[in-house]
């Protein structure tokens, strides 16, 4: 693999940048591989590079019927945070955040993981209850968090209007410092390039129509470009596409699909240093480097794979950033998008074995999945590398929707993020 | 400083009303019905700004919504600033602020330029993505310089001072452009009578007739434009919105129209008058009449202030009496290229020569070119631009057939102005708002709508058709075709008709040649506004980045304000090429709303401020007010929270209200508890149905408390409900659960019991619910009503009806204190004329207001749970210690019964409520905090429940707190820590939750 | 923004007035008390989320408040069928539907 | 059955009570709006202007469930009120000082005078038989009256209604949004509604429809 640095890019230079390698192969598909992931999204891409490089298994291919990071990666806004309520949900992401924490270093790609802060607001005492609530878990958990009083809030985000005068005024926050945002194309690539330089074969553009299954236990998948392709293990990571996958292997699974906005504004000169997130008003925004306002909105009640929502769903949030960012009322709004979610009822992943044998499922991240990446690769690469569940993982069974042993995150996670 | 640019005569400006303006601190002079960029155009002004990456000085090069350079900071006033303004969108108006977005210490010499100069080969696409990365600590200075660069104009930092508005609107046909075929179609539409929306983002109709010099039955187009305006303005059933841009196509037809109404006349909106306004249109049938956009060339430097598309240089001549220049060198793929040198000719000013890329052009323009003696260089091409701030000259060269490379010697010409046109673009972008993927159309050299599933139609550029007489033909067919599909009758339009001029064929040409290789020519520039060049495509594509999904994100191709509106398609070209693809292989890229930015205050309209969210008031909240009452938000409801005194904190406060209430009496306005009426035969049955406990034998006028869960067994709603009759209930929830429990009930009923006879209504706002309790309520309701309110008469949960200060009431002798307490119901028309009867009658026993925090802590002296607080949708009853309000004794399976009996549920060492005692009596646990049985174990702590509830009780003495402990109720006595921030470690005692009147003897006297 | 037919109503309104509530025809089990966990737990949470044809369950909120029945695509947004509780879908996808009620 | 004797007044299977207080009780009455002082307004506020707006308060407000396919239950209805009940959906009917608007295919809101509100419903308890409910929901609403030349461009401000004649006639009535809060809008001449608000909702949108209306002027009448 070409190494990157700020030395290579001068020297590149002076050929013009003629000389670049490819950041991944365009491999022609193996006859069988120890394990198969579906779908090349950040998940599916981190899944590969940590089999290849924690547990020695390289003969991996990953199969994405679009291009690498197009779903959900290349959709969501970014945020990056590990401050969940329960303890399961909370290792989880904080195995993911310790992850980040050294992500470019690890993959000698830049993935501008920029831990400027992260504020969840409270508007209500019901709002602040669940904010102590859940810092005083995280706190002894080893988690980072504060809850801070308006004043505080002020002097971190001093153009917000923290005053009374608002319909419903911001009455705290918790604060994680080293939760932030991170480029989420990078992600992807980075991942990609790390993958493929330990021989794990990315076969683009390339759908799985079929799964190959005998006697309970999956044996390989039917490509559309490729015929079969044999397997020993199968791990599927496909998010919004969860169910369709999930019916080829003859399953429903406790999800459902929804859109989710996103939007930015056009770039202006930085104004906002670090990321909000409000429940009760639904909404939540950053300011990338680039100068756009990212802004998130919450989840449309409907079942929809179309990537797009519905327009109030969007109007709500822009009320809800300029009631609390009056001053943004004349910025214009760009672009705005939709991704397709997997929720589950409780508002955390599947991360689990199926009813078929070696084939195992990582989905449901709801509106969560993107600050996971790296930790959800992790573990979802040791349970496929040694056949159970990784401890981490354990919890997230989707079996779990059996016996009832939730784990609700609902109030962590009633806006979307 | 004089117009130097503007003409004498022509264009549809008035030179009668010159308007001032202020660019940078200067000030100029434009005309009425100038937009910023052609008065700024007209000044002689050269430098607009400063490229992102590299700080490269730019020029205005397009006169429309696609101009990626001219973005303007607006604004005269702090609260009026606005970022990103296309100055040649921007009608001039009198006093009009604008200043350049960029550049340090002014735009014409930006110091960063030279970090550009120096810097900027060692900025290929995705540097950042390279670099930066060691040593990993100085990762956040790398950021912080990274942001300094980052954005365009800038925020207003004070709030804005105009309103904005939303309006619904319906029609059968919503014309998306006011050119030739949207005018056509529109005139067609509304003839039968059709419900019409015509709307266009300029603010004259009449689209690209404006800046043309063709005739129409030998009369000038803006002639027929006017008449098919008037026309239009006539008809009841046209709605006519100029200055209006459809910017989003949503599902089944819904569409978005941001309409500017006063940015035309002020920084500010007049006194009176919206500054905004978003229209919302359901259309039956949607025609798109968008046009095209002229596709600039990519060549070397061709982003020096000076070059631009060639149909802006006519727009400007035409329509605004500017010449943006003096002399002028054109290259074109294309006929239609050559009428801007034909405008620049005939408004006097030199053509140094016309560059046509093709080898043997023949068509009318070309003709006309020649006929007026102008240089026309054929087989070549301008292959690079010389100049910084503006254009000095250019290379010519000759160029082979199919453009691929530079076959000839280079010349050199002196200019001021480069146009180019690599032909048109169809704007396309909201046919694919809705998912709809553009096909390309080799003919058209350019990618038209797709199939799509919403009622559209298109007409005009947008499908490639861009002679006047096609565009006016295809607008009346779709006019047509829609009134068809509407069942209207047709209409007939008579078009006038243009000369009929012959157009060659265009060639299919992109990115210009150059002597060097891409890689190692001067930049030829894509996307002008995120600085991607053709090199950086092709390094991108070397990279592996190969949809073109991957080129555009690495890249950052398309990503700027214009939303690549000049560069996609070129970008795409290059990418394909390097890719060694046609251009529909290597992809389109879908365009998102909006098709240019919509200001925030729009999409907000008047739901901000005041009116962000209702606010919910009952029938006393007046009196609360007057009274001092701090509120608390609960759903949207307002509720008095606590009523302090002068110079009472909040703990005095609460203190003295919850001593007033156990000691004598006090009042509580309960009117936000939802009711909900129900009537019907099988009422009980229903009750008995969502309820976790029995309903049958409940006797008319008597209340019973019941707890609602949902079919996991988990609690989410609870309260009292009272039989008024044997099939006649009242029931009551939460505050916040609502429209939540109501719409709950209607869904079993609906869709899984419709058997059973039921009805139910909602009755909240119209009982006003004043809730007396304490020692001394009996005695002052006695003094406002004859009936006798004897424990034997009037027992607990007993609901009577009386008259209450010469009210009807309906009166329910529950209580949520544990006091002797009653609900005094009346209709709400009346419920502040009880409430103040009851105040002067409460002196003499210090009646005393209080608000929700009081009820919580008197209701936590007695153990009672608040669902959603104590709760949080993971506990079911029986976690709750409320087994005695579950029957499972009950014939039918009550929702939550099967779900409250799965395995996880049933399981030992589930975390149940309990109350909670301190060591210390006056230390208050925080609520939400975490409790550990093990105070030394080091992080992670095991963590074994936390508090719900927790306050100080006056009347106790001591704290109190409500909290989910694992196996609790079997932990009595024992200790547990709550490690809190600050490093202390709370000590609390394991207890029963009910901490005041065990026996409940308070209520029952 | 969706335009939806309300069949009590008898004209189309905006999806504003309305509230999607999940897979249309889950019947609740006759006797909750013979289900095993696995059963209930599907009862519960188990969904088809197709991509495609969909019969889901619509409320008019701000309107009659009446529950109805939708058949939508879930990748173009086509409403193909609107029709009351208690009825069955005439527009339904090559697989058959599970639990009609 | 003690309870009973003594007090709840139970007629048939139901409570119905007179909720009036007596005559000459001098009891103030506090309709929804009564806080926006429009008597002042009236008088004081500007007497031209697009819109014009009054509280039709204190109206008895009775919603009524029953079966529309039950031919005995709309024959009582037509016998208390001298008015049959529009089953046409979105429909409303008038005479006089009564009306009905259809709500749902088992739900009419009756409006009647305030003071006969208890005489009616006592009727209707007497005639009316099988499984229907009646509430009273006076305290619970209010109306508002719109008028004037602007009144359909308000309104479109307010509701994703279509109001062009052709799909909004005279006599048409609907359950909608209104701004953030419901509204059932009734047309009761070419510029003239009706809304029927809730009463908790009403300073908001009383609020609401002042800025609304701020650039067609608000006329306020009583």
């Amino acid at each position: 693999m070409q190494r990157y640095s700020g030395f290579g890019l001068l020297k590149h230079s002076l050929t013009h940048h003629e000389n670049w390698q490819r950041v991944w192969r365009n491999p022609t598909p193996k006859k069988e591989y120890d394990v198969i992931i579906i779908g090349g999204g950040g998940h599916g891409l981190a899944t590969a590079y940590y089999l290849a490089k924690e547990h020695g298994i390289t003969n991996v291919a990953v199969i994405e019927k679009g291009y690498l990071g197009g779903g959900n990666t290349a959709r969501n806004t970014t945020i990056v945070r590990s401050n969940y309520l329960w303890d399961e949900s909370a290792h989880l992401y904080e195995h993911a955040m310790k992850l980040w924490e050294g992500l470019s270093q690890d993959l000698n790609y830049n993935v501008m993981f920029s831990q400027r802060g992260v504020l969840n607001l409270g508007h209500t005492l019901q709002d602040m209850r669940d904010i102590q609530r859940r810092v005083s878990a995280n706190r002894l958990n080893g988690i980072d968090g504060e809850v801070l009083d308006p004043q505080q809030i002020k002097e971190i985000v001093p153009h917000m209007d923290c005053s009374d005068n608002t319909r419903y005024p911001i009455m705290g926050a918790s604060w994680q410092p080293r939760g932030g945002v991170a480029r989420h194309d990078a992600v992807a690539w980075g991942f990609a390039r790390g993958a493929d330089a330990y021989g794990v074969d990315m076969l683009q553009e390339t759908e799985v129509v079929d799964l190959v299954i005998e006697d309970g236990a999956i044996v390989g998948v039917k490509t559309n470009k490729y015929g079969v392709i044999k397997a020993g293990r199968v791990g599927s990571v496909v998010a919004g596409n969860s169910g369709v996958i999930a019916k080829m292997a003859g399953f429903d699974l406790p999800i459902e699909s929804h859109p989710l906005q996103a939007m930015v504004s056009e770039p202006i000169k930085p104004i906002l240093d670090t990321v909000v997130m409000s429940n009760h008003v639904h909404g939540y925004v950053s300011q990338s480097d680039k100068g756009d306002l990212v802004i998130g909105a919450g989840i449309d009640g409907w079942n929809g794979y179309g990537q797009r929502g519905s327009f109030p769903t969007i109007e709500h949030t822009m009320q809800a950033i300029v009631e609390l960012f009056p001053i943004f009322s004349r910025v214009r709004l760009n672009r705005q998008w939709g991704g397709i979610v997997d929720t589950c009822p409780d508002a955390c992943p599947i991360i689990s074995k199926t009813p078929v044998e070696n084939l195992f499922f990582n989905c449901g991240w709801g509106t969560g999945g993107f600050k996971a990446t790296p930790g959800s690769g992790h573990v979802f690469a040791a349970s496929l590398a040694t056949g159970e569940m990784h401890p981490m993982a354990k919890p997230f069974s989707m079996f779990r929707f059996h016996d009832g042993a939730l784990i609700d995150e609902h109030g962590a996670a009633g806006v979307a993020h | 400083m004089s117009q130097k640019n503007r003409l004498g005569t022509g264009g549809r400006i008035d030179r009668t009303t010159p308007l001032k303006f202020q660019y940078n601190g200067k000030t100029y002079t434009g005309f009425q019905g100038d937009t910023l960029a052609s008065a700024i155009l007209a000044n002689g002004i050269d430098v607009v700004g400063r490229s992102f990456k590299y700080s490269r000085p730019r020029g205005v090069v397009a006169a429309g919504a696609e101009e990626p350079n001219a973005v303007l900071q607006l604004g005269a006033t702090e609260e009026t600033q606005v970022p990103n303004v296309r100055a040649t969108q921007q009608e001039l108006f009198d006093g009009l602020t604008s200043q350049a977005v960029n550049g340090w210490p002014n735009v014409d010499n930006d110091m960063m330029s030279w970090v550009g100069k120096l810097g900027g080969k060692m900025m290929p696409p995705g540097f950042y993505y390279k670099t930066f990365m060691y040593p990993k600590s100085l990762w956040d200075t790398y950021e912080s310089m990274i942001r300094k660069a980052a954005g365009l104009g800038r925020s207003p930092l004070e709030n804005d001072p105009d309103t904005y508005d939303k309006v619904n609107q319906h029609c059968d046909v919503l014309v998306v452009g006011a050119g030739p075929a949207g005018l056509a179609a529109a005139l067609t539409a509304a003839r039968s009578g059709a419900r019409v929306i015509l709307a266009d983002e300029q603010s004259e109709f009449g689209g690209s007739l404006l800046s043309s010099k063709e005739l129409l039955d030998g009369k000038p187009a803006t002639s027929w434009v006017k008449s098919a305006v008037d026309e239009l303005a006539g008809c009841a059933d046209v709605l006519l919105l100029p200055r209006a841009t459809v910017n989003g196509y949503h599902d089944h037809n819904f569409l978005t129209i941001h309409e500017r109404l006063t940015d035309h006349l002020a920084d500010k909106a007049p006194v009176g008058m919206v500054r905004q306004r978003l229209h919302r249109v359901r259309a039956k049938w949607v025609v798109l009449a968008t046009g095209a956009h002229e596709r600039p060339l990519v060549f070397s430097n061709n982003d020096v202030p000076g070059c631009m598309i060639a149909s802006a240089v006519s727009t400007y001549i035409n329509r605004y009496g500017v010449v943006p220049g003096s002399e002028l060198v054109l290259m074109t793929t294309n006929d239609y290229g050559y009428q801007a040198a034909l405008d620049w000719h005939d408004a006097q000013r030199k053509v140094v020569a016309i560059v046509d890329t093709r080898q043997n052009p023949q068509g009318a323009r070309v003709e006309q070119a020649r006929k007026r003696g102008l240089n026309v260089i054929t087989g070549s091409a301008v292959i690079e631009v010389q100049g910084s701030k503006r254009v000095s000259g250019v290379s010519v060269a000759t160029i082979d057939a199919a453009g691929n490379k530079v076959t000839g010697a280079v010349n050199r010409l002196n200019a001021d102005t480069v146009a180019s046109s690599g032909g048109w673009s169809p704007v396309i972008h909201l046919s694919s708002h809705t998912g709809s993927r553009p096909v390309w159309d080799d003919k058209v050299v350019g990618f038209v709508p797709g199939p799509t599933v919403q009622k559209q139609l298109t007409a005009g550029g947008i499908n490639g058709k861009y002679s006047i007489n096609e565009a006016l033909s295809e607008g009346v067919l779709a006019g047509l075709n829609a009134l068809a599909k509407l069942d209207l009758p047709a209409t007939e339009v008579v078009l006038p008709s243009a000369a009929d001029m012959v157009e060659e064929a265009s060639m299919t040409l992109f990115q210009i040649p150059h002597l060097l290789p891409t890689s190692k020519a001067p930049k030829q520039f894509v996307d002008y506004q995120t600085d991607v060049t053709a090199a950086g495509i092709e390094v991108a594509c070397r990279e592996g980045f190969e949809s073109i999904e991957h080129v555009k994100r690495y890249t950052a191709m398309g990503f700027g304000t214009d939303q690549g509106k000049l560069g996609n398609i070129n970008g795409m070209a290059v990418a394909a090429k390097a890719l060694n693809k046609t251009i529909p292989e290597t992809g389109t890229t879908i365009f998102r709303p909006n098709y240019t930015p919509v200001t925030f205050g729009a999409m907000v309209g008047r739901d901000c401020g005041e009116l962000f969210d209702p606010k919910r008031y009952t029938a006393m909240h007046k009196w609360h007010v007057e009274h001092g009452a701090k509120f608390e938000d609960v759903g949207q409801w307002k509720r008095g929270w606590y009523y302090p005194k002068p110079g009472e904190s909040m703990q005095e406060c609460l203190d003295r209200e919850c001593k007033a209430t156990r000691d004598s009496v006090g009042i509580l306005d309960a009117s936000t508890l939802g009711k909900i009426d129900i009537q019907g035969a099988d009422a009980r049955e229903f009750l008995g149905r969502i309820y976790t406990n029995a309903w049958a034998k409940l006797a008319v006028g008597k209340c019973r408390y019941g707890l609602m869960c949902g079919e996991d067994g988990m609690v989410f709603d609870d309260g009292v409900t009272s039989c008024l009759g044997d099939n006649h209930f009242l029931m009551t929830t939460t505050t916040g659960g609502a429209p939540r429990v109501l719409e709950w009930l209607e869904l079993w009923h609906q869709t899984e019991w419709p058997e059973l006879d039921v009805y139910f209504n909602t009755v909240t706002d119209h009982w006003s619910t004043l809730t007396i309790s304490g020692p001394n309520s009996r005695k002052l309701l006695s003094e406002l009503t004859d009936f006798d309110l004897s424990n034997e008469n009037f027992s607990f949960m007993d609901v009577h009806q009386c008259t209450v200060a010469g009210v009807p009431a309906r009166v329910f002798r529950i209580s949520f204190t544990g006091e002797l307490s009653y609900e005094i119901n009346v209709q709400a028309n009346y419920g502040m004329h009880v409430w103040e009867k009851l105040f002067e009658h409460g002196k003499q026993f210090n009646l005393t207001p209080y608000g929700t925090e009081t009820m919580h802590v008197l209701r936590a002296e007695k153990g009672f749970i608040i669902a959603g607080q104590d709760t949080d949708g993971s506990v079911h009853p029986h976690d709750l210690g409320m087994s005695w309000c579950v029957s499972d004794q009950k014939p039918f399976s009550y929702v939550g019964k099967r779900g409250m009996a799965r395995q996880d549920c049933m399981r030992e060492n589930r975390k149940q409520l309990v109350g909670l005692k301190t060591k210390e009596p006056k230390v208050v646990i925080p609520e939400g905090s975490q409790a550990v049985f093990d105070p030394n174990e080091p992080i992670p702590m095991t963590m074994v429940g936390h508090i719900t509830s927790s306050y100080y009780s006056a009347n106790l003495g001591h704290s109190i707190a409500m909290g989910v402990i694992k196996g609790g109720l079997s932990r009595m006595g024992e200790t547990v820590y709550y490690p809190q921030a600050d490093g202390r470690v709370i000590e609390a005692e394991i207890c029963s939750l009910v901490f005041l009147d065990p026996k409940g003897e308070r209520q029952n006297v | 923004m969706f335009y939806i037919y309300c069949p009590h109503c008898g004209e189309h309104r905006e999806e504003e007035e309305f509230h999607a509530k999940g897979q249309a025809h889950i019947v609740r089990p006759i006797d909750p008390a013979a289900c095993d966990d696995k059963a209930w737990g599907e009862y519960l949470f188990f969904r088809k989320n197709p991509r495609g044809l969909h019969h889901e369950l619509w409320i008019h909120a701000a309107g009659c408040r009446k529950f109805f029945n939708m058949t939508r695509d879930t990748v173009t947004y086509e409403i193909k069928e609107i029709y009351k509780i208690g009825e069955q879908p005439s527009v339904v996808a090559g697989n058959k539907l599970a639990g009609n009620k | 059955m003690s309870d009973l004797e003594s007090n709840v007044e139970v007629v048939a299977k139901a409570a119905v009570m007179n909720q009036l207080p007596a005559d000459g009780s001098g009891v103030r009455a506090e309709s929804p709006l009564f806080h926006a002082e429009l008597e002042v307004l009236a008088k004081q506020g500007p007497q031209q202007g697009g819109v014009h707006l009054r509280e039709n308060k204190l109206q008895g407000h009775l919603t009524l469930r029953c079966n529309q396919n039950n031919p005995d239950q709309l024959a009582a209805v037509e016998t208390v009120l001298g008015l049959a009940l529009p089953i046409q959906p979105l429909t409303a009917v008038v005479k006089g000082d009564i009306s009905i608007r259809w709500m749902s295919p088992d739900e009419w809101l009756i409006v009647v005078p305030g003071e006969q509100t208890f005489d009616i419903e006592s009727c209707f308890r007497d005639v009316m038989t099988g499984h229907y409910s009646l509430v009273n929901g006076s305290g619970g609403q209010t109306i508002i009256e719109l008028w004037g030349p602007d009144v359909v461009s308000l309104l479109k401000k307010c509701t994703p209604i279509d109001f062009h004649p052709t799909q909004f006639p005279v006599g048409k009535v609907v359950s909608s949004i209104f701004a953030k809060s419901g509204a059932v809008i009734s047309r009761t001449g070419e510029d003239r509604f009706e809304l029927v608000i809730r009463r908790s909702f009403a300073d908001y949108l009383w609020l609401w429809l002042q800025d609304a209306s701020r650039e067609y002027g608000l006329v306020i009448e009583v």
